[in-house]
């Protein structure tokens, strides 16, 4: 149920909706990411479920009012539990002739669009290329448009404000939020309060946007232009604290939560790289934690620092984008050969080279499970959603410490930078991480292994009695000296393999979601997963019968992986990349999986989805069951 | 047991050079300079009064690299040109480890250059000996970022060298290296007193060693090892003490302006008082010194610069106790 | 057609600035330094009476590697930290071409800095221009290898930073580049006389330009750009001439010993006679340059040094010729 | 037929055999490689087909009289066409203690042994680690065991030359060797010539050596030590002029043969690292073909400046090892997404990280194939011989320039340093290489592909018009710029997956050796071809029917492939890796091929595949059809 489907009724009253779909979009300079993640806040703090994605432009700021210098932001709330951002906003706020062109092509019939009618002059239309003016020559003859001059009542409602301006025309983003505000009847205080601390120094500000914020609220109110607000109700969570999270701010948290229930000092050595930035920053501003953080000269150094730390005795960690950690490989090789802990984020973005750096894409598993020479074993862990980017930092640091191995961890741009509603966990509430050092030199060898995790002993450099040495160089099994054995190298390489197999002991059985008497089995990891249930639950309420899976540990895979893959005539593997898992799977289990691939560094549409599902569904139907 | 709460530091035992040899047989070529510099090595460590376990060699990869797997301490043999940074994890982990890294001149200088400016600037307590024959050893016998200009041994280069060499001296000058010196193999009483003043630097510190790599590469410093000119092709740095040298201690060294110049004590007039006077704080002397040598002038050996600042671990230390500080510890729960 | 035989150059043909834009719509921030160095090298281009199709502009990764895109040349935006190594492949494959480098601060001496100082101590022809705005403005605002101590303002050093910075034209004197400059990107006149210097020069030039990233680390070099006090916080350096500076010309910077000082023409019978004169072949004085600025000393804008040798293409080409002449073309066959 | 068989026989006649497998082994100091080598070449030019395998110890030269210290050389000769080195020695020549106990166990019961009793003293022995003298403890009871004082022998010979006692005694290899030429009757001539040559400036050496030569010749003729002399007469070749040569020199010349062909500049930049660094010596020393060697800084100095020279116009070559090619991942992305031609050597060893530097492996298959992120399609290629690398290093140029492409060739150590006998090739007889250059500013785009290649044209700066900028942002199709449009990068992902597959116009479709009817397919690739090939032949030798195909290209794989696959009921894939070919062939074509692996830097042994295939056989005549 969408706002549109109210315009013919009666004036100004309570409509009540289940889930809204908003866009913000204008210039970098428009503050777009800022309105929509007050709106995001605003709305968690109201209890709906919600699901973002900031869709930034190409990294330099491109020049004002042009196509490619169009950010966007787009937030679905509601009162049910939902998975993605939403197929296609319901509402669109559009403070230029750009932000609109760039974003009417993926509207439905009769979506709110909001337009700020003060910069649609002559050389804003020229900017964005227009040769007529969008307002007036039909091009928003399919939607409800709501023009507004934003900016001249912003300015208007700041006249006494003691700023320029130029500073009176920058709240205008603030007046369209507090429209949004009054329409789906959000209170003001959240944003209030947030300008009180964020200007702290600069009073006239604080009151400049929160008069900003108000007079769009009371223009909504006042002005006839809406027939009724909204109403979203709270959505019913499982109690406990809740807050608005981001993944990588949440993989952050995470790993500082696992230094924290190991008891090891976290150390992240790292280089910038879009999208992985973001986790250096929000770790490095945590240094009351002891967080120890390393901006390297490059990744290499990155990694090796981090690899480093874990030999002196912290749970290193080096976080990087796809072009990292194709210059990373010699180095986590070197901890695959030495056997000590490392967690590697991969935060995946578009590629090959350069590529799409603000865009998102879930392409380099192949490069993680094997960028490498020679056979290099390791670990790879991809969350799913925002959130889970906290869960899945514990588990990697707990493997990586368990096994004393390299465990990846698969995230993309746009968990990076979506955000959810997330339960904020109790540390007591949260298993620990038993971290046992090697302290006696009795029975010790530096690669005798545990029998049940085929673990080397962790013997940290300062230890009396322990002194030893390690290196790349291929090891003898139990004493570790340098061995040019045939023998030794043939057992070394399998043992290598072998432990990383042992880490299913910490892998849980997959779950099947959906109909067990289903034909088709959806199976995915990673980012799509919120896609790809929000199309398993659609394509089931449209009657087909469909299972689907999703893979949060790739290597190793969980223990019933090939059972459930058997159990399924048809199996679907939707991926942003061209087949990788995929590959995988065919190679691994010898089953027709087929690919569902889509390479354009935006996530998948549900609707995309649920389409690919009927198709396979119609197509089982004509001829059986498939080949 | 994390770092962080390290074990009582028991008084320092007494250790003879035996406790430092590893039981690893070695794995150098008879003949190399390598073998004197571990022992060298092994004869200061006992004499520094700290507790072996606190050692760490960390190396990349080469012939000199193979050098912790020789020293009874803890031993990270990484990978090529790696060193400098996997030490500054160790070292900014646990900064009361004593963290040594040994390298090579290709090692240190082609593919680990980058991570050796790095680690110098940044000024973390780490010893670097970079062990310079002026050759590839380990991979027998391509030039080196150190093979002079024109030389014909190498097999990567048959028709002679013709890439320009880097000054190792000078680039670690560049990245402002607080402890900088130059010794030779074949020297143990100096090379010791060298090992001896890094071993109590605090602070990021490069040490140049001219090695004979006699397999591929012999004689490479035949001005500074044959017995008969070494007097002549050598100048010991005293900081303090003016620039003499020669077998009669008859030659000096004196600036022109900005151009240091050979003079002979005593010739019309020239006394000590015109020679240079080494001042291991003067960085622009250093410079002058870094690019002089054979043929033309004496080679210079000993403590170019010596200069002490904060070093990264104790301001990555400070800041987490300022953060403690002004934030209160962490709480996740919060 | 191989490189080895290129069309036949036509007579220079007359270019304006326009000829040098390409179509490309720029994309930098407004108000960022880029554009103006953006265009002095286009006001310079067709100064150089070189034809358009012979320059190519190499780049890293970063706002200022974005370069070539707007040049109407040939361009390459290679990968993060590569740009010297691809364009020593462009230069030595085919040496008729003008290789022309650009890079940032941290992708020419974070990432790229072993390539940086490799490409200049091997003497390649290539003009190398680093745009040094102490930040890391493509991936929003990390502190770089040239950001101050302490600084505040980066997202990756909230508490501030506590790396010792490294000195861009030190460890280009020490990589023996022979061709190292700086100006400013507000300069024009000056930034333009250096580009016109550079372009002629043969061999591994590296020229330091202070840029503005008005966005993430705006004013990072106030003390040269605001009008009140740049005449006393720059010195032009000019070859044979003294070190004076300030609004009135009346002061000057001069040695004692070792150590630059600046002193006031006239006071104590100071006159220019007492001061340093420039002389663009002595390293020496380079560095002792290379280390003085802001805030006790004018910073020193200009050329540091300009020296001849041998480029790398040429002996490559002189080594083949020889090698032909010694044992004829090569010839499978036999 | 061996020697030994020959032993009962009559004293002093001449014996006609087959094949012959001889091992040298000693310190690395005892000219072990030489002597072998020089045995090698006069093999060759008697017109024996032949294949030799030299193994040395770790890289650096361990103390003399050591275990590590053994450095061997085994070569197999014959008058038949052989594949192989030989899986073990009919005569070993051991110069010291270490040497016979490191090489022993590789012995059949009865096989000749040749000691230099000289180097058996105490000391010696103390060096090897025995408790006793092998020579007199029982060790040596089963074999032919000939004691020869080679040292004092060939001391005594030298009394006249001038010369230090120490070179007289560095003779000693030579004597050996001229007992060896004694024993197998081969010509001294042409090591006599070498050693003009080699010796030039130094005639005494000459001297020396051709004296020990002729003495071990004349000593082993004059004693009664052998009861006869072997006759191994020539193989019969194609007509046409042979050489010896190893695998990274016929890689150097076919890569300066395809400059050749194609009549582009040879740029080769490469970091040196074992086993790949001969390929460097070898070009360094062919400036006079217009060579531009290039020793980098470091890997991706080497590759990027490859780029740049093909850029420029060359054909930008590197070359490297295992390691080498984990630190370029990158920079081989950034030539997929240029589209500009670059060949990559990797001259694989045993890993992971630092490994096992000196011996063999084929196990970075995967990492040519995925090592890099995102989508990142590339040529690969893989030598079967080392004659076969001419070929191969041809076939990349070829394939490189006329699709713009990056083209992987896996050669490996045991390819690298093995040799054999080599037909020179005719350049006039090999196929031109032709490259167009773009001139023409006419119909230039700089992504406009051609429709059979879909290659972007090459446009060498320096040509007038045809200024344009190229980098690894993605790239619009057909004019290259910039371009963050999403359904533009999906279709490019797409283009640059769908070129690679276009190569497979160059790919020779695969033909079958073996049994067409046979149940058992022996897949293959790399330097496995001997063994496979020597392992296939004995099998239905036998009596077992099997049929052998081998890859040379491995991406494209040949057109026929899968359907090969499917027509036989079981499919083996030998490999030095732990199956990397295997999880590529089940991925693409479902079949449930096994794997038979082995990790130990050393190739396969003939015996171990001829087992696996007769174990093979015994199930499948079980189970009547495999599962
Ligand atoms: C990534 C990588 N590249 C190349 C090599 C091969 N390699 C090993 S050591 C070395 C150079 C050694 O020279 P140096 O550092 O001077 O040490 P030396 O042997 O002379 O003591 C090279 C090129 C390697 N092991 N790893
Ligand atoms: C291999 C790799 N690592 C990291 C990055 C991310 N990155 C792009 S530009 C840049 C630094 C740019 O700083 P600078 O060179 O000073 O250029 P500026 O943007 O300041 O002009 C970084 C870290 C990348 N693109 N590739
Ligand atoms: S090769 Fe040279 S450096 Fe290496 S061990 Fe032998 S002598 Fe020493
Ligand atoms: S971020 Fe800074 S450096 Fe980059 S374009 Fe903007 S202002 Fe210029
Ligand atoms: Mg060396
Ligand atoms: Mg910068």
């Amino acid at each position: 149920m969408t706002p549109q489907s109210q315009a013919e009724a009666a004036p100004r009253k309570r409509e009540v909706l289940e889930s809204v779909t908003i866009r913000f979009a204008g210039d970098s300079g428009d503050g777009v990411q800022i309105t929509g993640t007050q709106f995001t806040n605003t709305t968690a703090i109201v209890g709906n479920d919600l699901s973002t994605f900031p869709d930034f432009p190409a990294e330099i700021r491109a020049p004002a009012g042009t196509l490619p210098g169009v950010s966007g932001f787009q937030i679905q709330f509601s009162s049910k539990d939902i998975h993605t951002p939403g197929d296609q906003p319901d509402v669109l706020v559009a403070f230029n002739p750009a932000a609109l062109l760039v974003n009417t092509k993926d509207l439905a019939p009769n979506s709110v669009v909001i337009v700020n009618t003060d910069s649609f002059g002559e050389v804003d239309l020229k900017k964005a290329g227009c040769t007529s003016n969008p307002l007036e020559d039909g091009t928003l003859s399919a939607f409800q448009v709501f023009k507004i001059p934003i900016a001249d009542l912003t300015i208007k409602a700041l006249e006494a404000v003691p700023i320029s301006h130029k500073d009176k025309e920058r709240c205008k983003n603030f007046f369209a939020l507090g429209v949004l505000y009054w329409l789906y009847n959000r209170p003001m205080e959240p944003t209030l309060k947030w300008f009180q601390d964020k200007f702290k120094k600069k009073p006239e500000l604080v009151e400049a946007n929160s008069l900003a914020l108000k007079a769009g609220y009371a223009y909504a109110d006042a002005a006839e232009l809406f027939r009724s607000q909204y109403e979203i109700p709270p959505a019913k969570y499982a109690p406990g604290r809740y807050r608005n999270v981001m993944g990588n701010e949440a993989l952050a948290i995470g790993l500082i939560a696992g230094s924290k229930l190991s008891g090891l000092p976290l150390f992240y050595g790292s280089y910038p790289i879009t999208p992985a930035s973001d986790i250096l920053h929000e770790l490095s501003r945590h240094k009351n934690f002891g967080v120890i953080t390393f901006q390297a000269e490059d990744e290499i150094a990155a990694v090796t620092s981090a690899i480093g730390a874990s030999y002196a005795g912290a749970i290193g960690v080096t976080g990087t984008s796809g072009p990292g950690v194709a210059l990373k490989g010699e180095a986590i090789n070197l901890a695959v050969m030495v056997e000590l802990p490392l967690v590697i984020c991969d935060i995946q973005r578009g590629g090959p080279s350069t590529g799409l750096p603000t865009k998102t894409e879930q392409a380099d598993l192949m490069q993680a499970l094997f960028g490498r020479n020679s056979e290099s074993p390791v670990c790879v862990l991809a969350p799913a959603t925002p959130g889970d980017c906290f869960d899945i930092a514990i588990q990697a640091v707990r493997i990586a410490t368990k096994y004393m191995v390299p465990v990846f961890i698969l995230s993309d741009g746009y968990l990076a930078n979506g955000a959810e509603p997330w339960k904020l966990p109790k540390m007591a509430d949260l298993p620990r991480i038993e971290v046992k050092f090697q302290t006696s030199p009795e029975h010790f060898a530096p690669y005798l292994r545990d029998e049940v995790t085929l673990a080397r002993p962790w013997a940290l450099p300062g230890t009396p009695g322990l002194e030893h040495r390690i290196g790349g160089i291929e090891k003898s099994h139990i004493h570790g000296n340098v061995s040019y054995d045939p023998d030794n190298h043939d057992f070394m390489c399998r043992i290598r393999a072998a432990k990383i197999q042992r880490i299913v002991q910490d892998v849980p059985d997959l779950e099947v979601a959906g109909d067990s008497d289903a034909k088709i089995l959806m199976v995915g990891w990673g980012s799509p997963y919120g896609s790809i249930t929000a199309a398993v639950e659609e394509a089931r309420r449209r009657g087909i019968k469909v299972a689907q899976i999703h893979l949060r540990h790739l290597n190793p895979f969980p223990a019933n992986l090939g059972a459930i893959l058997k159990r399924y005539p048809r199996v679907l593997v939707p991926e942003l990349n061209l087949g990788q898992l995929l590959m995988v799977l065919r190679a691994k289990y010898l089953v027709d999986a087929r690919g569902l691939n889509k390479v354009q560094g935006k996530p998948f549409k549900v609707s995309e989805l649920v389409e690919a599902i009927e198709q396979e569904a119609k197509t089982l139907q004509g001829n059986g069951s498939p080949k | 047991m994390s770092p962080e709460t390290a074990p009582a530091k028991p008084a320092p035992a007494k250790y003879t050079k035996k406790d430092f040899q590893s039981d690893q047989e070695i794995r150098w070529c008879p003949g190399c300079g390598d073998y004197a510099i571990l022992n060298a090595v092994q004869q200061v460590m006992p004499t520094l009064g700290i507790n072996r376990e606190k050692f760490v060699f960390v190396s990349g990869i080469g012939c000199s690299s193979r050098f912790p797997y020789y020293m009874n301490t803890y031993g990270f043999h990484t990978i090529h040109g790696r060193a400098p940074a996997v030490a500054t994890g160790v070292k900014l982990t646990n900064p009361e480890l004593e963290v040594w890294v040994v390298t090579g001149d290709g090692d240190g200088l082609s593919i680990g250059g980058n991570h050796l400016i790095h680690a110098l600037r940044r000024n973390v307590d780490l010893k670097i000996l970079l062990f310079n024959n002026r050759i590839y050893g380990l991979t027998k016998g391509q030039y080196s970022p150190t093979t002079e200009l024109g030389k014909v041994n190498s097999k990567s280069a048959p028709f002679g060298v013709i890439d320009q060499p880097i000054n190792p001296i000078s680039l670690a000058l560049a990245a402002e290296a607080t402890f900088i010196a130059r010794s030779v193999d074949i020297y143990p009483k100096h090379l010791m007193d060298v090992l001896k003043r890094v071993a109590t630097h605090k602070g990021s510190a490069f040490v140049e060693i001219y090695q004979n790599c006699n397999v591929f590469n012999d004689k490479a410093f035949i001005q500074l090892t044959e017995k008969e000119i070494r007097d002549e092709q050598n100048v010991s740095l005293e900081h303090g003490k003016p620039l003499i040298f020669g077998k009669q201690k008859e030659k000096g060294i004196r600036l022109n302006g900005l151009r240091p110049e050979v003079v002979k004590l005593g010739e019309n007039g020239i006394t000590e008082k015109d020679l240079i006077v080494h001042d291991e704080k003067n960085a622009a002397l250093a410079y002058l010194l870094s690019r002089i040598g054979f043929p033309d002038f004496p080679t210079p050996i000993g403590i170019f610069r010596d200069e002490t600042f904060p070093t990264l671990e104790q301001r990555t230390r400070d800041q987490i106790s300022q953060a403690r500080a002004k934030l209160g510890e962490g709480d996740i729960d919060k």
